[in-house]
């Protein structure tokens, strides 16, 4: 048997430095990382990284910064099993792998021009975060913007800065939900479902941007098409048991005639595309 | 020498100086039986360990290509720059591989090789040498090669033997498999008259070698196109074990998990891809909870998808050899050429 | 950091899977070097008098008594390990469990089996809380030392949730319903490399079931053997009884 | 000494395998009490027997006990063969005396090394001599080492074997395999004679009681581990299928624990009954290591047990290699591979029996008796662990040992009373038979 050095091995990882951590909520913490050999992160907005700590294993998390910020890049984790809990154990300094980018983002060059609705519940509004820094960024490309956040209670809300930043600007409309209030909640109380209705569409030139939970998916959809809008024009993120990245391992093959594979058609489909999904 | 197509002669009696030949600067596996009508591919030594006569081997000879465990990194914690790829391979000469088999490999070639690329796989692709054999004889009841176009040899090798009796025919394919002809000084070039012998077996296959399910191969998408929702998917789910045994026997099965481990130390380790399988209940499941394809029927009917449906439009073949293995090893009974009867009815 | 202090306790059992321990020949040395054992009564008298950071516990729990002692150290460890099928799932002392307590007392033990009380076997996890689990009887070193490194790294180890066929599979065994035996693969956590079947004998459940066995599939494939309705009940039950005890 | 008190009670004794206390109370120089109890929980494994296939007897009587489980195997084979009226083949005889060899040696050197070593150095357990005699661990776990990889080529493991069963074996060694125990084994040899060195410088205490030997005996030439009667130093001799004749278990009237005894109040079995019985048989190897050490029959000294186990090692050593030479000259028949199952097949015939199986166990005479029904299914179950036998002899020793050492301290008291129980090597965990559980000090 021989053994040796596999120099073109795609399996290999980059090396990135975490530059800061933050803690944002009890499950969750931003991490920003920059890349060791000074090389910029060439990527776009919906894509995601496969991130290693060894020992432990390999976990696709989505690029929450917008490519437009330079120098470094950022995850949002959420503490759901292994490789997410040994992330939550790292500090700033600590080194972890990386492979990718990976998959399909959002595509920036169709939504150009049009007029922009974001839905985002729970952990989705990170991958949903790229864009709208993004398309805030490069404001000018783009027609009104609507921001549409949800999450099950105020203590779970993510992005506290980004939020406050979109809140302030004349610019985008920022709405936001809790499915539960607290004492100090002085927002909307209700499903992200109830507060759809109330946005202004111009069914026309209007894109949805559309990330969170597979339970979420129907309801919000169903909402945007009694609102009229194209189901090619309904833009998802969807999830998925993943291993390679690379179209191979198998795990992340989506239910449906046309064979996508969640890591490289995907993450990111129009509604049109997979509206056969049984499970979103 | 030439460029044509070349056809070789080798007697019976020298099989077994080929393979010790070989043997000396290969590692040569060949099938073997393991005894109750069970076969593996395994390390030989002589022609007298082989079993020319077999049915498709307990695993195909995929395992050689992409093995069942495979280490993909060495690493050291916390230290991303001292990880290193890795690839463990090994000068193989695989003896004595069906049509069906050949085909199956043929898939997984394409699958390794699209781009981003798997070059495991493909570095130790180019330290293995196949030789085929022909298939004269239906191997049982459960193949469903002729459907699947995968009896008669169709490339995939660098050698094919043919059993004409007293003597083999071989087909040298490629440079390599010319290298083993040239060096073993053991091949005579075939005669005319061998050469219709050939021709005379391979015509009297084609007349014993019939569609083992009554439908026409072409036709096959579009039934399934049609079978989302049949109860076939149900009823063979309820027979099912969610063993994982048709797919990790499959020769285009190819799907795998990764992971790590540690050495004793915890501070090295090293990170191994290891053969995984649609059927088993955690293959779809994700942190948190959800199941993308949490029921037997489904997780069946993705199997059946991904060798009759999905693989045309990826790949444009299909990822069935017919070479009936999963049938073979079902102990629920769970029939390939059943399901595809039942679909085929239903479709018409 | 100075190293986690283990100890070693059984409750009922055959001490099997200590004596694994032992059959790692040298590279015990070498966990040894990551740990300080502090008290293993089978082969050491020290006592340790205060926490444990990790205690393995063999054997199941089968009366009052040993329940009472099981939340004691349980109370005392800050890691706990059920250590080997005994304690992971009850292992052959759940077969007890079909009995009426008292008429197998008295079978076993005539008229003085009221100097014996017993109580329904229970695997640890039915009595206290478990962090990590080592299942197989007996235990089966190599997964032994994986769950010790994963306990070592604070990492929650995972009992593979397929079934044992995939690894005789790998293993390229000649199936046991092909020999025309039957065989409890199929509804079997993996894990221990289908040691039985390499052996050629049948896989007998003793890693306990996977989480969703498909049973009614199974038993209609074993009734095409020569096996009657009770065997197959028999041998589901052999290892995997105290399932029906779940809280 | 006349008016000392002594109040041991030593609860779990420790480097044993299971359960016991020792329970001593001497008031004003006189012995109110002085017991070993056991308080293992009872595992019912005959009540669980019934109804299950007599094919299945092997696998879970097997895990009786880890450290016997090889014998208890062959016990319960044993038992089941005779019930179902198959006889097992030469080859697999050898095959089985093998593993009887390979689980002796594997038992012995655990006892000698891990169990008794530390006593006879002074310490506590072997923990303190990784640091102060690495190479005594060290050699001690390669020995362990060895005798598990001979097992797992024998049977696929020491711990519960896997291809031994009733019918033969489901997996029969290759030649490959044989050369690879026999290198095993040779390769013991160096470490065996260092062992040798090692214990006979043990000093075992002084301490003397005469009591019955009992053992199996045979008429032929081999030293017996599985075929044979059952004999003893008082000149009992009775077939295996006359067992309980042998045992007679009792209750003490006193006590509520169930006893044996054969000839006289108390009888012993092991290593030392063997030796006393049959040292005459033992490979001349092992009979240079006795007369090295001093070991005579019919010796005496309960304490000894550890040495006749030593000069047992150095005899199952050279056997098992003589046996695997014959093997390999015949070479391996490899029909006669088993495939049993529960039977699936009906390879077996079935019928109604009555079975019984005696085996030399590394710590005494070991039966097994099922009665089968026309279906092969059990009906009753009874097996008699070698501990059991031992319980009262160990009693009548601390009884005439306790007046002798009184004027010792209580520490070195319980060291002496805890070193006996050693000796014998109790394994309390096979003892499903264990009675008083009246916990004295609870
Ligand atoms: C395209 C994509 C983008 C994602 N982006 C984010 C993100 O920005 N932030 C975030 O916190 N999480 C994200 N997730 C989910 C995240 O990948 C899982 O929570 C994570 O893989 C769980 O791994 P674990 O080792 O902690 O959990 P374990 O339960 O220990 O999982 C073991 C392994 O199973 C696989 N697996 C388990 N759950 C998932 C899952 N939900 N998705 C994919 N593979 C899974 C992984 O290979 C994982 O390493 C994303 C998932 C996908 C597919
Ligand atoms: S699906 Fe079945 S018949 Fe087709 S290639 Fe795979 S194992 Fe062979
Ligand atoms: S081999 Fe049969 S029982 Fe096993 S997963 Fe495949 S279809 Fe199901
Ligand atoms: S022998 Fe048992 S474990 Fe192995 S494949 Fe067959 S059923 Fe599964």
């Amino acid at each position: 048997m021989i053994k040796e050095e596999l120099v073109n091995s795609n399996w290999r990882v980059r090396k990135g430095r975490i530059i800061r951590v933050k803690r944002m909520t009890p499950s969750e913490k931003l991490f920003e990382i920059e890349l060791d050999n000074g090389r910029a992160m060439d990527y776009e907005p919906g894509q995601f990284v496969q991130v290693s700590v060894f020992g432990v294993g390999e976990a696709p998390i989505s690029l929450c910064s917008s490519p437009t910020k330079r120098g470094s890049f950022e995850l949002c984790v959420r503490a759901a099993g292994r490789v997410t809990n040994a992330m939550h154990a790292l500090e700033a300094g600590d080194e972890i792998g990386i492979r990718g980018p990976f998959g399909k983002g959002f595509p920036v060059k169709v939504l150009a021009g049009n007029d922009l609705i974001f839905v985002a519940g729970g952990l989705g509004i990170a991958p949903l975060r790229s864009l709208i820094n993004y398309v805030i960024d490069n404001r000018r490309e783009f027609g009104k913007v609507d921001i549409l956040l949800g999450c099950r209670n105020p203590s779970e809300m993510l992005f506290a800065d980004d939020l406050e930043f979109w809140q302030k600007r004349v610019d985008v409309n920022f709405n936001v939900t809790v499915d539960k209030g607290s004492p100090d909640w002085a927002g909307n109380i209700g499903l992200i479902t109830s507060i759809i209705p109330g946005v202004t569409i111009n069914p026309e030139r209007t894109f949805a941007v559309v990330v969170g939970p597979p339970v979420m998916y129907k309801f919000v959809i169903s909402e945007l098409l009694k609102k009229k809008i194209a189901e090619r024009n309904i833009i998802l993120s969807l999830e998925r048991h993943m291993k390679c990245g690379m179209g191979k391992c198998g795990h992340c093959q989506i239910d449906s005639i046309d064979n996508y594979y969640c890591c490289q058609d995907g993450p990111v489909f129009s509604y049109d595309r997979i509206k056969n999904v049984a499970k979103m | 020498m030439g460029t044509h197509t070349r056809y070789f002669i080798l007697r019976k009696d020298d099989l077994n100086s080929f393979i010790v030949k070989l043997s000396r600067n290969h590692k040569v596996v060949a099938p073997v039986s393991k005894g109750y009508g069970n076969y593996a591919f395994t390390e030989v030594t002589s022609a007298n360990d082989i079993a020319l006569k077999h049915i498709p081997t307990i695993l195909p000879p995929k395992k050689y290509f992409l093995p069942q465990k495979e280490t993909m990194l060495s690493f050291s914690t916390g230290h991303v720059e001292n990880a290193e790829a890795l690839l463990e391979h090994e000068n193989t000469v695989i003896f004595g591989v069906h049509t069906c088999d050949l085909n199956g490999i043929q898939c997984l070639n394409i699958v390794f090789s699209e781009r981003p690329r798997d070059y495991n796989y493909l570095r130790r692709k180019d330290n293995i040498t196949v030789i085929g054999l022909e298939c004269t004889e239906y191997c049982d009841e459960h193949a469903s090669c002729n459907l699947m176009n995968s009896n008669f040899p169709n490339g995939g090798y660098d050698l094919f033997f043919t059993d004409m009796g007293e003597v083999f025919m071989a087909h040298v394919n490629t440079q390599a498999g010319d290298d083993l002809v040239d060096s073993s000084n053991l091949f005579k070039p075939a005669t005319q008259a061998q050469m219709e012998a050939l021709y005379a077996i391979r015509d009297a296959k084609r007349s014993r070698f019939k569609d083992e399910v009554n439908v026409d191969r072409k036709k096959l998408p579009a039934i399934f196109d049609k079978s989302e929702n049949s109860p076939v998917w149900k009823a063979i789910g309820d027979k099912c074990l969610g063993c994982g045994n048709c797919t990790n026997v499959c020769p285009t099965c190819y799907c795998f998990d990764i992971a790590d481990t540690l050495n004793l130390d915890l501070k090295s380790g090293k990170r191994v891809r290891t053969w995984d399988s649609c059927e088993v209940e955690t293959f779809a499941k994700v942190a948190g909870g959800e199941n993308f394809r949490s029921g037997q029927a489904e997780r069946l009917r993705h199997r059946h998808y991904r060798k009759f449906r999905f693989s045309l439009g990826k790949y444009y073949r299909f990822f069935c050899t017919g070479c009936g293995r999963c049938t073979r090893t079902c102990m629920a009974g769970i029939r390939l050429k059943e399901t595809l009867t039942a679909l085929v009815k239903e479709a018409a | 950091m100075s190293k986690p202090k283990v100890a070693f306790f059984d409750l009922s059992c055959c001490e099997g899977c200590q004596l694994q321990l032992a059959n790692m020949g040298e590279t015990l040395l070498d966990v040894l070097e990551l740990v300080d054992v502090v008290e293993f009564r089978e082969v050491m008298s020290e006592k340790w008098e205060w926490k444990y950071d990790v205690a393995f516990v063999e054997g199941s729990v089968t009366d009052d008594h040993s329940a009472e002692r099981l939340k004691k150290i349980r109370e005392r460890a800050k890691v706990l390990v059920a250590f080997g099928a005994c304690a992971a799932t009850g292992g052959v002392n759940g077969m007890k469990n079909s009995f009426d307590l008292e008429e197998i007392g008295k079978y076993v033990y005539g008229a003085d089996h009221k100097s014996f009380p017993t109580a329904k076997t229970r695997p640890l996890h039915q009595v206290v809380k478990v962090d990590y689990t080592i299942n197989n009887c007996p235990a089966y070193i190599p997964e032994l030392v994986e769950v010790l490194k994963h306990i070592l790294k604070g990492m929650p180890y995972t009992v593979p949730d397929h079934p044992v066929c995939v690894e005789c599979k790998f293993n390229e065994n000649v199936c046991m319903y092909e020999r025309g035996v039957t065989c409890m693969g199929p509804v079997t956590r993996a894990g221990c490399n289908s040691w039985c079947v390499n052996n050629n004998n049948v896989c007998y459940g003793c890693r306990g079931m996977i989480s969703n066995p498909r049973e009614n599939a199974a038993k209609d494939v074993m009734a095409k053997y020569n096996v009657t309705p009770a065997m197959i009940a028999a041998k589901m039950d052999m290892y995997n009884k105290c399932r029906e005890g779940k809280k | 000494m006349a008016n000392k008190n002594v109040d041991i009670k030593s609860e779990y004794v420790t480097r044993v395998e299971g359960h016991g206390n020792i329970v001593v109370n001497v008031r004003e120089g006189r012995i109110e009490k002085c017991e070993f109890n056991v308080v293992e929980a009872p595992r019912f494994f005959e009540g669980m027997l019934r109804g299950r296939s007599v094919f299945e007897a092997q696998h879970i009587t097997s895990r009786i006990c880890g450290i016997c489980s090889c014998g208890h195997s062959l016990a319960s084979i044993q038992a089941a063969e005779d019930a179902l009226g198959i006889a097992p083949t030469d080859q697999t005889l050898k095959l089985r005396k093998l593993l009887m060899h390979f689980e002796t040696l594997d038992s012995h050197i655990l006892h000698i090394y891990l169990l008794v070593a530390p006593d006879m150095l002074g310490v506590k357990s072997f923990v303190p001599l990784v640091a102060t005699h690495n190479k005594v661990v060290r050699r001690a776990l390669r020995m362990k080492k060895d005798c598990n990889d001979l097992c797992e080529i024998l049977v696929g493991r020491h711990v519960h074997p896997i291809s031994c069963v009733a019918g033969g074996f489901t997996k029969l060694p290759s030649e490959h395999d044989i050369d690879r125990m026999l290198n095993i084994l040779r390769g013991m040899r160096a470490d065996m004679a260092v062992t040798v060195d090692l214990a006979a410088g043990f000093k075992f205490p002084e301490f003397e009681r005469d009591t019955e030997y009992v053992a199996m005996v045979n008429d032929g030439p081999e030293y017996p581990f599985l075929e044979g009667d059952i004999g003893s130093t008082d000149g009992v001799r009775m077939s295996k299928k006359e067992y309980r004749k042998v045992t007679n278990e009792f209750v003490d009237p006193r006590s509520s624990a169930k006893f044996t005894k054969l000839s006289r109040e108390s009888y012993a079995v092991g290593a030392l009954a063997r030796f006393n019985l049959n040292s005459a048989k033992l490979h001349p190897d092992a009979k240079a290591v006795a007369e090295r050490i001093g070991l005579k029959p019919v010796c005496r000294n309960p304490y000894l047990n550890t040495a006749a186990q030593l000069v047992e090692c150095v005899h199952c050593l050279e056997d098992a290699i003589a046996i695997l030479n014959d093997l390999r000259k015949r070479g391996i028949n490899y029909d006669e591979q088993v495939l049993v199952g529960v039977n699936e097949q009906g390879k077996v015939p079935l019928r109604a029996g009555d079975g019984v199986g005696a085996v030399e166990v590394p710590r005494g005479t070991l039966f097994h008796n099922y009665q089968t029904d026309a279906k092969g299914a059990i009906v009753n179950a009874n097996c008699i662990i070698p501990t059991n036998q031992n319980i009262n002899n160990i009693q009548h020793d601390m009884k005439k040992l306790l007046p002798e050492i009184l004027h010792k301290t209580e520490e070195e008291i319980t060291l002496a009373l805890e070193m006996l129980v050693r000796a014998y090597d109790p394994c309390i965990s096979c003892s499903t038979h264990m009675l008083n559980v009246t916990y004295v000090n609870r």
